[in-house]
């Protein structure tokens, strides 16, 4: 028997649709195996997860809530993968933005308390942007790897927070390594009715700016371009080192925007560990939405619920590992499963490999 | 000198677990297949190691099946980049979040079960009582040891035999080597699987002989290290060995200086920063594009093979 | 009786409210108002257990865990009266979320067993005002006790016969993070080691990390290598066990006995037992007599204890001189944290004869006299 | 006659969009030297390839030696002993050109032997006459050094069937020569080999026989002896081509538009690759550049476009000094380049035909309104290209990489020449090109001459550059050999020209040009 691919022209739209859906089946079905064989009964285990995770109105609601600085690391980090550049550090620059959104709320007295929040905002994109932008001047002008650095950062800015949160920033009433709460001012207005903030407005306008941005202005175009061929945009005299740096600027903002959000939004201070791997969820949910700004904000819903749901699988038996397996091998199955829409598989018997010389075998 | 003595053997120790992720990477990456995901191996052959070690009683049989885990992962990974051609980045990306998953998943019980006699120090009759040079080295675990013999071995593998200059064409040509009838899909199978194997014995270092016992996410990222290191050595298993040793011996020294130096004045935290900080700085220094002979990788490093593609 | 207080409540109210909470269990003098509220029946009682790393973590979460199942066999309660999420972080949504759920469930009574739920706890608890909840090391409000365990005497004594076991006057400390409870065993160890030896002093080295068990262990060589042959330890990794060992030096274990990971080194262990304060809450709940109160116990209520002393390495004389030493701790005739104490930059932190208050104890941001090293600024 | 050592009968191959091999017949026997003929496109390497087992063919099988063989993997026909020589090396760059050969050689033994390797090889390229240094990097070597090794590689290992897909391409005609000599030799020992050339001249001088592709079919199949070059070319192309030498006028311009001044660069891997070079187009001219593959002609387009730095000497556009322009100034000065890599640099190939049309002008009114793109303009323009150029295309929507390699090339030199530039540089601009294509382009070319633009011509077909230039300069080693102004073309221009090509200056050319060609 043999097996080969063979690149087919177009695919019906309806498979392009249904691929991915068999692929998240897939990789569901996968990891059940899992579940079986620690004696658990995975579909108890499924029902306990996903009725966790969007069961009912509210658990949706604290779903979409949980979303939201995921939805902000996802759109920075898509927007940065559209170029090609491989920023992994959206962990660090969340944290960048959530640390001097708290310097705004707490230690700035002298801003007028409406204007706080506005002020936190810019804080929080301008850290978030330029820990990004950072990261990539060795990029940008002596052409070195950004992957590794990009990471490298995050462990540099989680210590540096750690840093203040255990020192000058540290809660001195309570035991914890946690900053002051927030004045109230300095809270994120809640979306009517939920415990939803109002940072959910931000990012939704964000995606369609992102959207606008690369379908409608020169610099969006020839963020396309370098992304598609590196050759071609130095052929058509686009400056690559200034757009790495504008590319990381929006990238690196929108992922300390997540901070603001959560920082002002959600926790109402300072904490360690604050963003407790969401810069790395984006990057599975920004590729998985293949760099679309709307995508990402639907899939961030359906991951954070996968992680609050994997909470309940504890219920009946079930270590919430599953949970973090799961977004794993839904992105594995999605990549993996690609294939299929630019091939077709074509499997041949021994004997039929000589027939092939008459037969043709495909039309 | 003593104090040196201590701090050489002590970075040897630390360095280890980098050495191997490092070594194993260099070995897939040479094929032209990157892998992002070592600390997703790493764990998975970390938990492997320790679940069988403490089932088993047998510490052989452990690193057995931590190099039958890694080649497990590899193989996954080869179906994956080499078969199913996805992006190299995200699929590494991948692979972390389920080792991680996975690890924490399958060594929730074994978590602080404890007992367990891993590979002690043991210092090597002779050798071991060479001034200066034998308590740095001799005083090893056989892990390390085994790392004395596995560097040179990759070494002259890669730069003296056939098989090894097949292996450096891998990454830079897979289209000439299958033109010339080389199994390239294979070879890069077996190079992955290989690789994989050897990152999970960095893995099993932490809870076989290092600590021993498991604990999640034990390799605590020094499977990024070890990916920054491979760019570092120009894919060179010597000079991975030399930056293992730097990233150890800054680890190394900064916890020292809280000893030597207590009212130093630089808060800690940014002592613990060095490691990572040396690794931008190593990286820059070594690779920037202001160098003039540096070496840019593998050729077709990340990019799958697909014969009909033009 | 106090007013509620605010998630966000600023630092000045915060204290306020702690220093009319009581330091030591009061029950009946102030359940004035809790008369009202009856009891619940014993078979209705279901508890709902956040914990915030793993169950089989090996210290931290791990003893929390044991003391839960401790009590609930100590009641009788049955299986499905109890239900432990662990693995819940500190930081975020989660454990609002993981309330939410667990309240759905049916449980009336809500433990947090980090100080660091401290914020969500508080917000649910307003939501649930028909819900007991308890978190540790937190800010008491009406439905919402908090409750600690005194480490320090355990660790005096540790210290104590560290600076006995020590070849030398240096000892050493392994410490994860310059949390102000690790800061606060530190300080303890330094004071029992001094009290043992007025020229002991202890330097302290930080990973500063909570999980890396390779920093944990190269931080115990380093100042293994440095002479000293003694460490205290704060943390749940067995990496400095595994380095104690190899050094042939002596350690103390935390959270969990840790004889068994060092058998030539541990030479006794601080360990929690929170079933007695565990025990004692839901008691109050069925009794009607729970107030949301500060509720703190010590060596002398079993909660916090010793691993016996391993007599490989602690000699009998040394032992009995240890118990003597243990029993002027729990008659008060030593006070751990008794003035006058200066930090080690020289400042007087305690008068003479003053007393630290709780949130003073619970906040401790500063290193005794003889402790050599340093806290973030 | 025996019997054939190869046959393959209806060979299909089907890439998406295209039949590369549209049951393609051919037939090959033991001790011949045999010619595959075809116009760029025809699908000869395609055929090659299937023949190599690289490609799985659709339909069709194949006898070797009798035998029906099943080539599912390059490693079945290595193992008939079938070894090829690719158009595009297959070679490892940081390894050296002795590892290159071992790496594939069975004498290669498990432990190397740098030493023993490299006198092995310095032998071998001896005794072929083909000379490179064993122990030099890949990437050190020039083009024609690469396709040298190649050679090396295909006769070192020994093969029954040997295959060389436009070996001649960038060799010298001497090199050549002796390539011819030792294949014949093969040849003579039983062995059989097939090869492409676009050369008419080669095929009539050292083919045995000769098979033609058109359009994926094969469309026959001759002894040379039977056969003259004005019949290949037409069984080639169709149709009878006459060759109509496109009208010019003859009117010499002499209003300077790009002057170039003893101008020096580096190549990618920093080697210099221009050494001194100087160069003036007029107006209203079309220059034409001749020259191996390999000796600048990359460099000198790309330093012309603002896409290469210059380490020395000066560049004039109109009189003044733009010496070391950025790509982004040459653009707005004027200055249009036609790569010879289309996808790679000229078109990006997963944006639609809109997104490439505004490539290099993306940036100035009226597509670029205060950085918002003027998509209407720009689509316009696009619907505009396809109307003056017929350009074929799926939808202007749609990503170009599904465009063929004519189309793809109209819309790349539509857009260049859109805005009426003062200088078009053209690199290879119709290779790969069918018949029709190509004559869309150098009438386009001609346009623009006749509108007054400078014209550089980059090409390695002779024969199109007399057609179409006003002068041609032969390029060697990135100098300029001399300049010959093209009134008539006659046979001797060729050898002129060709043994400019080689290095020699024109002083001294008429001396030795009679002994290199006249062998040949
Ligand atoms: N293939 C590539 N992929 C990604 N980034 C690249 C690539 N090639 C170059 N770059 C990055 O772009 C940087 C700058 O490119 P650019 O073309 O803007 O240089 P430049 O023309 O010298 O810039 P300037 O005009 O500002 O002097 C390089 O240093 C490198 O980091
Ligand atoms: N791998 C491929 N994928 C898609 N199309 C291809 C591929 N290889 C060749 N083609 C297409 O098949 C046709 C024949 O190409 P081929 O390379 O065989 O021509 P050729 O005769 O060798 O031309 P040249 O003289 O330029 O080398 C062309 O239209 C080409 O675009
Ligand atoms: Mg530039
Ligand atoms: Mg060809």
């Amino acid at each position: 028997m043999k097996i080969r691919f063979e690149k087919r022209e177009k695919l019906h739209p309806v498979w392009k649709l249904l691929n991915p859906v068999i692929c998240i089946v897939l990789a569901l079905l996968a990891c059940s195996f899992l579940v079986i064989a620690i004696g658990k009964d995975p579909v108890a285990a499924y029902g306990k997860l996903f009725s966790g995770g969007f069961g009912s109105a509210k658990k949706l609601s604290e779903s979409i809530l949980q979303a939201i600085p995921l939805m902000f690391c996802a759109l920075g980090v898509s927007i940065s993968f559209k170029m090609s550049i491989n920023n992994i550090g959206a962990e660090g620059q969340y944290v960048m933005g959530a640390m001097a959104a708290t310097g705004v709320a707490l230690f700035c007295p002298w801003i007028p308390h409406a204007l706080v929040i506005p002020a936190m905002i810019i804080a929080g994109f301008a850290a978030g942007a330029l820990w990004a932008m950072l990261a990539v001047i060795p990029k940008a002008f002596w052409n070195v790897n950004e992957t590794i650095i990009t990471l490298m950062f995050n462990y540099v800015a989680l210590l540096f927070v750690d840093f203040l949160l255990f020192g000058a920033w540290r809660d001195t009433s309570l035991n914890l390594n946690y900053s002051p709460a927030y004045p109230e001012y300095a809270m994120l207005p809640k979306v009517f009715g939920t415990r939803i903030n109002s940072a959910i407005y931000i990012a939704i306008i964000a995606a369609v700016c992102i959207y606008l941005f690369f379908d409608k202005t020169t610099r969006g175009y020839q963020i396309r371009v370098i992304g598609s061929s590196v050759r071609a945009a130095s052929y058509a005299g686009m400056n690559i080192r200034t757009n790495i740096l504008i590319v990381m600027l929006f990238s690196g903002g929108l992922a300390g925007l997540a901070g603001v959000a959560q920082a002002s939004g959600a926790v109402g201070r300072l904490q360690q560990n604050f963003a407790n791997g969401t810069g790395y969820t984006a990057i599975i949910v920004a590729y998985l939405s293949k760099f679309n700004p709307f995508t990402v904000l639907i899939v961030s819903i359906l991951f954070s619920g996968l992680s609050y749901g994997s909470v309940a699988t504890q219920l009946v038996g079930v270590p919430d590992q599953v949970g973090v397996v799961i977004q794993g091998a839904i992105l594995i199955f999605v990549l993996g499963g690609e294939i299929f829409s630019r091939n077709r598989l074509i499997i041949t018997r021994r004997e039929k490999e000589t027939a092939l010389a008459k037969k043709g075998a495909t039309k | 000198m003593d104090w040196i003595v201590s701090v050489v053997a002590a970075t040897i120790g630390y360095a280890a677990p980098v050495l191997y992720a490092s070594l194993g990477e260099i070995i897939s990456e040479r094929a032209g297949v990157l892998n992002l995901g070592l600390e997703g191996v790493m764990l998975i052959g970390a938990v492997t190691g320790y679940i069988t070690a403490v089932e088993s009683g047998s510490l052989a049989l452990a690193i057995l099946a931590t190099m039958l885990a890694g080649m497990l992962t590899g193989l996954v990974y080869a179906v994956l980049t080499v078969t199913l051609q996805t992006n190299q980045v995200v699929s590494g990306l991948a692979l972390v979040t389920v080792g991680t998953g996975l690890s924490g998943f399958f060594g929730k019980p074994y978590t602080a079960v404890t007992g367990l006699e891993g590979f002690k120090n043991l210092a090597i009759p002779g050798l071991s009582q060479i001034p200066v040079l034998g308590p740095m080295l001799f005083k090893q675990n056989v892990m390390v040891y085994a790392l004395y013999i596995l560097v040179p071995l990759i070494y002259v593998f890669l730069y003296k035999t056939r098989p090894g200059l097949k292996l450096r064409a891998l990454g830079e040509n897979p289209g000439a080597l299958d033109a010339a009838g080389m199994n390239v899909f294979g070879m890069r199978y077996l190079y992955v699987i290989l690789g994989n194997a050897i990152v999970a014995l960095g893995g099993a270092y932490f809870t076989l002989a290092y600590i021993p016992g498991w604990q999640d996410s034990i390799t605590a990222g020094k499977g990024w290290i070890a990916a920054a290191l491979v760019i570092f050595s120009s894919w060179n298993p010597a000079m991975a060995t030399v930056g293992a040793l730097i990233f150890g011996g800054v680890e190394v020294l900064g916890l020292r200086l809280q000893v030597l130096f207590p009212n130093i004045g630089i808060p800690t935290y940014f002592i613990s920063m060095l490691p990572y900080v040396a690794t931008v700085l190593v990286l820059i220094l070594s690779t920037g594009s202001f160098r003039k002979h540096r070496k840019p990788g593998p050729a077709a490093l990340g990019a799958f093979y697909d014969r009909e593609a033009r | 009786a106090q007013t509620s207080a605010p998630v966000a409540a600023d630092t000045s109210s915060d204290s306020a409210a702690s220093d009319t909470a009581a330091a030591e269990p009061t029950e009946a003098a102030e359940a004035a108002e809790a008369t009202e509220a009856a009891g619940i029946p014993l078979s209705e009682i279901k508890v709902g257990v956040v914990l915030n790393t793993m169950k089989e973590d090996g210290g931290w979460s791990q003893s929390h865990n044991a003391s839960f199942l401790a009590a609930k066999e100590q009641l009788g309660l049955t299986d499905d009266q109890m239900i432990i999420i662990d693995n819940v972080p500190d930081t975020g949504n989660d454990c609002a979320n993981t309330i939410e759920m667990l309240i759905g469930e049916g449980c009336n009574m809500i433990f947090g067993t980090s100080s660091g739920l401290t914020d969500a706890i508080h917000a649910e608890a307003k939501l649930h005002p028909d819900v007991y909840f308890h978190q540790f090391e937190g800010v008491p409000a009406d439905n919402c006790a908090s409750y600690s365990v005194r480490d320090w005497e355990t660790m005096f004594l540790l210290g104590y016969a560290g600076a006995k076991l020590s070849n030398g006057d240096k000892l050493g400390f392994m410490a994860a993070q310059p949390q102000a409870s690790v800061v606060r065993a530190v300080n303890a160890y330094a004071l029992g080691a001094k009290y043992a030896n007025p020229n002991a002093t202890v330097q302290v080295v930080w990973a500063n990390s909570w999980y890396d068990p390779a920093k944990e262990k190269e931080g115990a060589t380093s100042m293994l290598a440095s002479g000293i042959n003694v460490l205290g330890y704060h943390g749940s990794t067995t990496a400095v066990a595994e380095a104690c060992t190899d050094a042939g030096a002596f350690m103390s274990g935390f959270h969990i006995d840790m004889h068994d990971y060092a058998p030539t080194a541990v030479y006794s262990s601080h360990m929690w037992n929170w079933t007695p304060l565990y025990v004692e809450f839901i008691n109050r709940a069925v009794a009607g007599t729970w107030t949301g109160e500060m509720l703190y116990m010590g060596i002398d209520s079993g909660c916090a204890q010793l691993a016996p002393w391993n007599t490989d390495i602690v000699s009998a004389d040394l032992i009995a001189e240890l118990n003597g030493v243990q029993a002027k701790l729990e008659s008060g005739e030593i006070q751990v944290f008794g003035g006058p104490l200066s930090d080690n930059t020289g400042k007087e932190v305690l008068a003479a004869g003053a007393e630290f208050t709780n949130d003073q104890l619970i906040g401790m941001m500063f290193l005794v006299d003889n402790v050599i090293g340093q806290l973030p600024s | 006659m025996t019997q054939p050592i190869l046959e393959m009968r209806g060979i299909t191959k089907r890439f998406p969009g295209v039949v590369a091999n549209d049951h393609v017949d051919l037939t090959l026997y033991p001790g011949e030297i045999h010619a595959l003929l075809g116009e760029n496109g025809a699908g000869k390497s395609t055929l090659m390839n299937v023949l190599t087992g690289i490609y799985a063919p659709n339909e069709g099988h194949i006898r070797f030696k009798g035998q029906p063989v099943d080539l599912k993997s390059p490693k079945s026909a290595v193992d008939l002993g079938i070894g090829m020589v690719h158009q595009h090396f297959k070679l490892i760059e940081p390894l050296t050109v002795a590892e290159n050969v071992f790496l594939y050689s069975g004498r290669c033994k498990a432990m190397l032997n740098t030493r023993d390797m490299n006198q092995c090889i310095k032998e071998c390229s001896e005794n072929l006459n083909l000379k490179v240094d064993p122990n030099a990097k890949i990437w050190q070597l020039s083009v024609g050094e690469q396709q040298r090794v190649e050679i090396i590689k295909l006769l070192f290992c020994g093969a029954e069937l040997m295959i060389l897909d436009e070996p001649t391409a960038v060799l010298t005609p001497q090199e050549t020569v002796e390539l011819f000599k030792t294949l014949r030799k093969m040849a003579d020992q039983g062995k059989s080999v097939l090869f492409i050339t676009h050369k008419l001249y080669e095929v009539m001088t050292f083919a045995d026989r000769i098979t033609v592709l058109r359009n994926g079919r094969s469309v026959d199949h001759m002894l040379t002896k039977d056969t003259t070059r004005q019949k290949l070319t037409n069984l080639m192309v169709g149709r009878d081509v006459l060759k109509v030498v496109p009208e010019r006028d003859t009117a010499k311009s002499t209003r300077e538009v790009l002057r170039l001044e003893n101008i020096c660069a580096m190549c990618d891997k920093g080697v210099p690759a221009l050494n001194g070079l100087s160069l003036t187009i007029y107006g209203g001219e079309i220059l034409g550049i001749a020259g191996v593959a390999g000796n600048g002609q990359r460099e000198l387009s790309e330093v012309i476009a603002g896409l290469r730095r210059v380490t020395g000497g000066k560049m004039f556009l109109n009189g003044k000094e733009v010496t070391n322009l950025s790509s982004r100034d040459s653009i707005k000065k004027g200055i249009a380049f036609v790569p010879e890599d289309r996808m790679g640099m000229g078109l990006v190939a997963n944006l639609d035909m809109v997104d490439n049309a505004m490539l290099r002008d993306y940036d100035v009114p009226p597509i670029n309104r205060k950085g918002i793109l003027n998509k209407k303009e720009a689509i316009r323009r696009t619907e505009s290209f396809v109307k003056a150029h017929d350009i074929k295309n799926a939808g202007i929507k749609k990503p170009v990489r599904l465009m063929s390699g004519g189309n793809l090339q109209k819309l790349l030199i539509a857009r260049e020449i859109h805005g009426n530039p003062d200088v078009v540089v053209a690199a290879y601009p119709v290779h790969g090109l069918d018949i029709g294509a190509t004559e869309t382009i150098h009438k386009v070319l001609m346009e623009q001459r006749a509108r007054g633009a400078a014209i550089l011509l980059i090409s390695e077909d002779l024969e199109e550059l007399f057609e179409l230039s006003d002068r041609v300069a032969a390029l060697y080693e990135g100098e300029v050999m001399g300049i010959i102004p093209i009134e008539k073309v006659t046979e001797e221009m060729y050898t002129r020209v060709g043994s400019l090509m080689l290095g020699d200056r024109e002083e001294s050319a008429a001396k030795e040009q009679t002994g290199g060609m006249a062998e040949a």
